[in-house]
């Protein structure tokens, strides 16, 4: 039974961490159309930003409080990089789908790569509050405290994305600009704003899940993110495209489908059954689990 | 005659190597219906859309467009539109994600109070189907929406182009009428084919031929020479309406 | 989101389909024949191009990194057959040319086949396979088809990784047995003729691809491109013309695999990864989607690049500079990344518009002389 | 001229070319250049600062291959086809393995660098290898169980190749000398270790020998730590390179290290001037420090001639980082001292004490075929 | 010919078309005209196979062709335009008219023909380039094409097809007065002789008298009538649903 528990929690550790990287995929995916390779950059950021922020940034630091500025930094620091790239890379091309799509990809390439020629290619400890370390003791499994963090992380931002979208006028702008951007300017709406905002958002999604997944590897390299992108992407496609909820709910598949067949089956089947899910779920509903953002 | 509300010198659009618009120049007055007419393909939707700068990206636009006093052709098209411009596109191009209701939400102006009451009115249809989404909607349905978008707010001047196209007479008089009343308030310049409507709601006449201005005027004028629009419209007796 | 299919790439009307107008009508047909013939005695060349190459034109070194140049330049040819002429953005196209570079390299090494076998059970099982995964693939469409073919790319990958039986040697790779490979294609000195290989890959690659886009089939899938309802409602069934780009792509990539197994002698799992598949789609965007020659620019230029920037980042100019100028630079991938964003700005219809663009320059250049003549 | 002329050989005072292919950048880079840096300190020791043999100044020539077999093999041709005798540095076992056989295709001498695999012990008469190879890591593990009839032994490593070879190594010598071994195996990309951890506890092992390398690796600890499979059996893991140590984190004080190498492992004259060369010597220097003591030495004996380079080089013994270093004729494995070492510390500040050292003959591995 | 029995499709609740029951004889011109909304191009969706009924059949030539793919259809005879112009933006005039010539005469599963050297093909395309009106444009792309233009393009690919039964969806939304009776001709011409039979929607109640031997009134998705024009126009409730009161 514990062992029951113990994989189903820390599957959901993995899942949280899972949705806190699409998150921010799904929703630039989906609301700017923009599929974002550069998305593991704006991770690396996070991390990096959060990293350095702990050992030199006054106030903040590694443990308590210092931590939590540490953090807030790394997401502050993501969302400006993402803003900048935005404003710098995607927005001359907007309404060309596949360009952006490229830029992105030699972002990623270019990004990494600065990252690494910054602070070179080892992986760096990563400073944490000590009880991130520790496990807490449900029902006899030992359930490591960084998965838990990770599990109300992600409930946190679940909450505040749909606020966002369901209750803010610049969700309706956006999902209005995604289908004819001509024609939302034609309404006297400055649509370049809300799509910076939306990269800002995702830039601070990809940010947090940078610095907490830093947090849950206790270590930071360049190449991080780019290895958990390709979950994300498929997390983002099986909750249905720019569906934030429907990623929630990929991500709980797919982080307790590769916990529990690692476990029971032999070790690499968890992966291979992943991306088995996504055919399956593509070839029977190729829209995803969930509809756009627009009926979250 | 007061003050024209719009005037245009010399426009010249070119796309691509082609020179759409060769010195288009016509002034619309401020108030009434002005018409925009000509054949097929001689340029009207281009006209329109260079005035609100909407020039596709590989375009180049020359000359002069004011408002007022106001020049308009190096502004952002969301500015032009906040100062009061209403477009209605060809396409109608309705957001076919969002629902009819969205659609109207989005038109809305910061600081101005919609008119939702007036639209609603017209297009009762809209009120009904707030919840469906755009795109499902029939084309005279999506028609209405567009207009209904754009007379949410107050505008000093409307661009229209074939509100009628592919409309059901019954719909066409609907539309037409809306227009009337709407042009007693704002003035609009209109491009339109059917001829009854032209007839029914136009004072000016401004007709294009090949990329330039081939005739303006009275429009009723216009219409009684049988002569000049077959010539410059192609117009024989046989569409009335 | 499904239903708002892929963009197409910036609409190109395939060569093929269009009359020539130019002046060198008569001749054009002619230029790639010339094109294969001065490619074809370049190893004869002792050139030296510094900063080009490291060595004279013939030296095995310049040939070798030409040979993988071109393999690449025929990858990128039969990508755009999918890509920039049919609208198809499938994210998984590395899996049939690793399925040829395994293919070859297992069949050879491990069960002891001559090469013409091993090759050509190779692009039978390269094709077939594409022909199976592509019939379930294609029952989806856009993001969802591109992200259906990035997940069977990624089972090949994992695949590749498991090292079942210790077929594939895993992270490790499988170098090539040359006990049994005709002596011709083995060490240094006959670089050279793994360089015609490849040079017969690209040209056979390219005529396929030419010869397809202007062949009925290629009509249709020029069509397919633009809208797909449309053929449907026309009485042709979209699927089965995908099916077959699909296929014919997958096996001119099967084809590639086997060439460039020789040329590296190896098989390694980079050609499993998805990145393989994403500069594919560089590539052809470098060079010009549905254009005859852009891809085969494309694909040239961005192998060599991604060569030749490791010994740019070493360079002593680059190690001369300062700090925050050297180390970036020191890394190739930044420079190759920075070096594509720049053409996606500076050459959006990739290299092959080059020349269109160029030309209303000439012409004003030619304009403001006075007139003279 | 014709096809392919390839450029020949100096003459006697000519300098002799040395092409090294290896890992400037990509995921590999910091091998790359401790191996460099190890390189230009033994070349340094071996000519005694005239960086010459005899009157023959050695060029070395260096080459990046981001960690890309295509791209090694690429660099390979361009030196080989040069005219380069001796080329070297393969960081990675996959460039390693593959640039193995262009050497014996083309007759040139290849002197493999950090890449561990043991696959390039017996690969070809012409290949050499300058690092030690995963079978001596597994030897040294076993040394930590003393007599093993009867003890149950888990091995923990990565799916592919490097867990699979570590896997059998261990099946062979622990395994041959008495113990059952068993193995728990998981896919190089897992994030998420906790049910591994738990099958391992499950499994009650008297040692636990853990074969991971990569990113993930400080993972796989906190979550071995935290299921306390750490606590409850004694673990053996190769020691990685010095920046590794910080992300052991507690768990560091935990496991026993096997080692190849790390500062203070040693104390002799080598090792001395290397350090004196590159300040903190980390895992990878003394694999380039060897490497150069070996081509100097083949210069040496052989001049232009890579037959007699060959035989110059087989069965040598000389006095490496690592202490007395013997080159097996038959088969051109590395017979080199291991260490067993314990890490202590906190924070970001580690340090390596050496437990025990095992000499060459005590971690030899088993004679191979010589395949080429 | 065609026929359709008790076709229906439901939105949810809504029956967008609603029990359809509709005869068309070989030969005949049958117009559909109706309110906006009322479900004309849906009914053209369901016989053409882009959408599939919830319930009822579709009958061709007495067989039931309710299950086959539009492609299918296309080849049993059926053709159809669309009320939005869709043609093949990217290449140009001449190529979309022989792209669908092709089509109709099988032969485009052949990857190693040169597809410009089938010059039977070419003429049947300038051919019905010709009839349409848009032979000069040939070599401009079709993504260029002023509204009006593509309408005629959009007719010369059907035209291309020789189908038997076409569907005919608003032609005559947006083009100009003056190649109105242009168009009216072409299509009057295609009907007259071979025993073709077309069914079309279009708001130009002018063009529907003159062509339509019977005239579909479709209302809220239901077959309100049909019948000769004479009694279809003198009918009150067509009078008040649809046409309205003359401006
Ligand atoms: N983006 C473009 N690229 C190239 N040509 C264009 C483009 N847009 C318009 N044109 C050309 O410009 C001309 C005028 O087009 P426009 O749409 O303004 O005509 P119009 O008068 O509105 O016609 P209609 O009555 O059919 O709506 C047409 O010949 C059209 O082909
Ligand atoms: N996919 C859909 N989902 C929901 N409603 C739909 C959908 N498609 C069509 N409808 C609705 O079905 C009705 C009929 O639409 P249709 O397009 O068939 O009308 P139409 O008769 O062709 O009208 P028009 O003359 O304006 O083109 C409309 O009310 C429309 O809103
Ligand atoms: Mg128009
Ligand atoms: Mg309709």
């Amino acid at each position: 039974m514990s062992t029951v528990i113990l994989l189903a929690l820390t599957g959901l550790g993995l899942a949280a961490l899972y949705f806190l990287v699409a998150s921010g995929l799904s929703l630039v995916f989906g609301l700017a159309d923009v599929l974002n390779f550069a998305h593991g950059l704006f991770l690396g950021v996070g991390a990096y930003a959060t990293w350095w922020a702990a050992g030199n940034l006054p106030g903040a630091g590694p443990s308590g409080f210092g931590f939590v500025v540490a953090v807030a930094f790394g997401v502050l620091a993501g969302a400006v990089v993402a803003v900048l790239v935005e404003l710098v890379l995607i927005r001359p091309l907007y309404s060309r789908t596949i360009e952006q799509v490229l830029v992105t990809v030699g972002l990623s390439l270019a990004g990494v790569a600065l990252l690494q020629a910054t602070w070179g290619a080892d992986a760096r400890p990563f400073p944490r509050p000590a009880w991130t370390r520790e496990v807490t003791s449900v029902l006899g499994a030992n359930v490591p405290n960084a998965g838990l963090l990770l599990i109300i992380a992600a409930v946190l931002v679940l909450g505040g994305l749909l606020a966002f979208l369901r209750f803010t006028r610049y969700g309706l702008i956006i999902r209005a600009g995604v289908e004819n951007r001509e024609m939302v300017t034609a309404l006297g709406i400055d649509v370049r704003k809300a799509f910076t905002l939306v990269f800002a958002i995702g830039g601070a999604a990809a940010a947090l899940a940078g610095a907490l997944g830093g947090v849950y590897f206790g270590t930071v390299s360049p190449g991080q993110g780019g290895s958990l992108l390709i979950f994300a992407f498929i997390v983002v496609v099986i909750g249905g495209m720019g569906s934030v909820v429907g990623s929630a709910y990929a991500a709980v598949a797919v982080g307790l489908l590769q916990q529990f067949v690692n476990y029971y089956g032999t070790s690499g089947l968890g992966d291979l059954c992943v991306v088995g899910l996504l055919a399956v779920v593509l070839l029977l509903r190729p829209q995803g689990l969930a509809g756009k953002v627009a009926h979250a | 005659m007061t003050e024209p509300v719009l005037s245009v010198e010399n426009l010249s659009v070119r796309i691509v190597g082609l020179h759409i618009l060769q010195g288009v120049s016509f002034e619309v007055a401020s108030a009434g219906v002005t018409v925009l007419l000509g054949r097929n393909g001689v340029g009207k939707t281009t006209t329109l859309r260079a005035i609100v700068g909407l020039t596709p990206r590989n375009g180049e636009v020359r000359g002069t467009v004011r408002m007022g006093a106001r020049s308009l052709l190096a502004r952002p098209t969301h500015r032009l539109v906040r100062d009061g411009l209403g477009y209605v596109p060809e396409d109608r191009c309705v957001f076919a994600g969002l629902t009819v209701a969205e659609n109207l939400r989005l038109a809305e102006r910061r600081g101005t109070a919609p008119a939702y009451d007036k639209v609603f009115a017209l297009f009762p249809e809209l009120d009904r189907r707030g919840r469906q989404r755009a795109g499902s909607l029939s084309g005279g349905q999506q028609q209405m929406l567009a207009i209904g978008r754009v007379l949410l707010n107050d505008n000093r001047l409307l661009l229209v182009d074939e509100p009628t196209k592919g409309l059901a007479p019954k719909v066409v008089t609907e539309v037409a009428e809306v227009l009337e009343r709407v042009a007693e308030s704002v003035p609009v310049l209109l491009v339109e084919q059917n001829l009854a409507v032209v007839r029914r709601l136009a004072h000016d006449a401004v007709v294009l031929s090949a990329g330039r201005v081939a005739w303006t005027g009275n429009a009723q004028d216009l219409l009684l020479e049988t002569a000049l629009t077959k010539s410059l419209l192609g117009v024989g007796s046989e569409v009335k309406a | 989101m499904t239903n708002s299919v892929v963009e197409a790439p910036p609409a190109q009307v395939p060569d093929e389909l269009t009359p020539g107008h130019s002046r060198w009508h008569g001749l054009r047909p002619y230029a790639p024949l010339a094109a294969l013939v001065v490619a074809a005695i370049v190893p004869y060349s002792t050139l030296n191009l510094p900063g080009v190459f490291e060595g004279p034109l013939n030296s095995p070194g310049t040939l070798q990194l030409l040979a993988v140049c071109l393999v690449f330049g025929g990858l990128a040819a039969g990508y755009d057959l999918l890509f920039g002429r049919t609208g198809m953005l499938s994210f998984g196209h590395a899996l049939y040319f690793a399925a040829g570079v395994y293919g070859t390299d297992v069949l050879i090494t491990r069960a002891g086949l001559p090469l013409w076998q091993a090759a050509l059970l190779t692009v039978t099982g390269g094709t077939i396979l594409a022909a199976l995964l592509g019939a379930v693939a294609l029952r989806t469409v856009g993001i969802a088809f591109a992200m259906v073919t990035l997940a069977f790319a990624q089972v090949g990958a994992i695949l590749v990784a498991r090292d079942f039986g210790g077929l594939t040697g895993g992270e490790e790779g499988l170098p090539l047995d040359v006990a049994g490979l005709p002596s011709a294609l083995v060490g240094v000195a006959n670089t050279v003729n793994l360089y015609w290989l490849a040079l017969a890959y690209l040209a056979l690659v390219v005529f396929v691809v030419h010869r397809v886009s202007g062949s009925p089939t290629g009509r249709v899938l020029a069509g397919l491109r633009d809208d797909e309802r449309r053929i449907g409602v026309l009485g042709l069934d979209p699927y089965r013309f995908k099916l077959v780009a699909f296929t014919l792509a997958g096996g001119l990539a099967s084809a590639g695999g086997v060439v460039y197994c020789l040329v590296v002698s190896g098989a390694s799992p980079h050609v499993t990864s998805s990145e393989l598949t994403l500069s594919l789609l560089v590539m052809v965007v470098l060079g010009g989607p549905g254009t005859r020659w852009g891809p085969v620019l494309g694909g040239i230029l961005y192998m060599y690049l991604d060569h030749r920037l490791t010994a740019f980042g070493t360079s002593d100019v680059v190690n001369s500079l300062p700090a925050f100028l050297s180390h970036p630079l020191s890394q190739p991938l930044f420079v190759l990344g920075t070096v594509f964003i720049l053409a996606v700005y500076f050459f959006p219809g990739g290299l092959a518009s080059l020349r269109s663009r160029l030309h209303p320059l000439l012409v004003a250049l030619r304009r403001s002389r006075p007139s003279r003549s | 001229g014709s096809p392919q002329d390839t450029a020949s050989g100096g003459g006697d005072a000519a300098p002799v070319k040395v092409g090294l292919v290896y890992s400037q950048s990509g995921p590999l880079a910091s091998y790359g250049k401790q191996y460099i840096e190890g390189f230009k300190a033994g070349l340094d020791y071996a000519t005694k600062g005239t960086g010459k043999v005899g009157d023959r100044k050695i060029e070395l020539t260096e080459v990046d291959d981001a960690g890309d077999p295509a791209k090694a093999v690429s660099a390979a041709k361009d030196l080989i086809g040069k005219g380069y005798k001796i080329i070297g540095g393969s960081s990675s076992s996959g460039v390693a393995l593959q640039v193995a056989p262009i050497a014996a295709q083309n007759k040139v001498l290849n002197i493999s660098g950090a890449a561990a695999t043991d696959a390039i012990t017996g690969a070809n008469r012409y290949t050499f290898r300058s690092g030690r190879q995963s079978y001596q890591d597994v030897v040294t593990a076993k040394s930590f169980i003393g007599d093993a009839t009867g003890k149950k032994v888990v091995v923990f490593a990565q799916e592919g190749a490097f867990g699979d070879a570590n896997e059998a190594a261990v099946k062979a010598v622990i395994g041959g000398a008495g113990a059952t071994v068993s193995s728990v195996r998981a896919p190089a990309s897992a994030t998420e270790f906790t049910p591994f951890a738990s099958q391992i506890k499950n499994a009650k092992p008297d040692l636990l020998f853990v074969a991971w390398a990569g990113t993930t690796a400080p993972t796989m600890w906190q979550n071995l730590d935290q299921q306390g499979v750490l606590a409850s059996t004694q673990v053996v893991t190769g020691l990685d390179l010095r920046a590794s140590w910080p992300t052991f984190g507690a768990a560091g004080s935990k496991i026993s290290f096997l080692s190849h190498y790390f500062e203070g492992a040693s104390d002799n004259e080598a090792a001395k001037a290397l350090k004196a060369k590159v300040g903190t010597i980390d895992l990878f220097h003394p694999d380039g420090f060897a490497g150069a003591q070996m081509v100097v030495r083949a210069v040496q004996e052989g001049g232009d001639d890579v037959e007699k380079m060959i035989k110059a080089l087989e069965g040598w013994q000389f006095d490496g980082v690592k202490g007395q270093m013997t080159i097996r004729p038959e088969d051109h494995a590395l017979l080199q001292p291991m260490y067993q070492a314990k890490l202590s510390g906190s924070g970001t500040e580690y340090t390596a004490t050496a437990q025990k050292t095992l000499t060459g003959d005590e971690t030899a591995p088993p004679v191979t075929q010589m395949k080429g | 010919m065609l026929a359709t029995r008790g076709l229906t499709w439901r939105i949810g609740e809504v029956a967008i078309v609603d029990s359809v029951y509709l005869d068309l004889a070989p030969g005949e011109f049958l117009g559909v005209i109706g309110p906006n909304g009322a479900g004309k191009t849906s009914l053209f969706n369901l016989i053409t196979g882009l959408r599939r009924p919830t319930e009822g059949r579709v009958l061709l030539d007495g067989e039931d062709v309710t299950a086959l793919p539009p492609h299918r259809r296309a080849r049993l005879g059926l053709g159809r335009t669309f009320q939005a112009s869709s043609v093949f933006g990217s290449l140009t005039v001449r190529e979309n008219v022989r792209l669908a010539v092709q089509a109709h005469r099988g032969g485009s599963m052949k990857l190693w023909r040169r597809a410009a050297a089938d010059r039977e093909v070419a003429a049947a395309a300038d051919a019905a380039l010709d009839r349409v009106g848009l032979a000069h444009r040939g070599t401009a792309l079709a993504g260029t094409l002023a509204h009006g233009e593509k309408r005629k393009l959009e007719i010369a690919l059907l035209l291309a097809g020789e189908p038997r039964v076409m569907l005919l969806d608003e032609p005559m939304a947006g083009v100009s007065a003056e190649d109105v009776p242009e168009l009216v001709a072409v299509i009057k011409s295609l009907t007259g002789d071979s025993g073709r039979s077309v069914l079309m929607v279009e708001h130009h109640m002018d063009v529907i008298l003159e062509l339509a031997d019977r005239i579909a009134v479709m209302h809220h998705g239901a077959l309100l009538a049909c019948d000769t024009p004479d009694t279809v126009m003198a009918n009150a409730t067509v009078q008040e649903a649809y046409l309205g009161e003359a401006l």
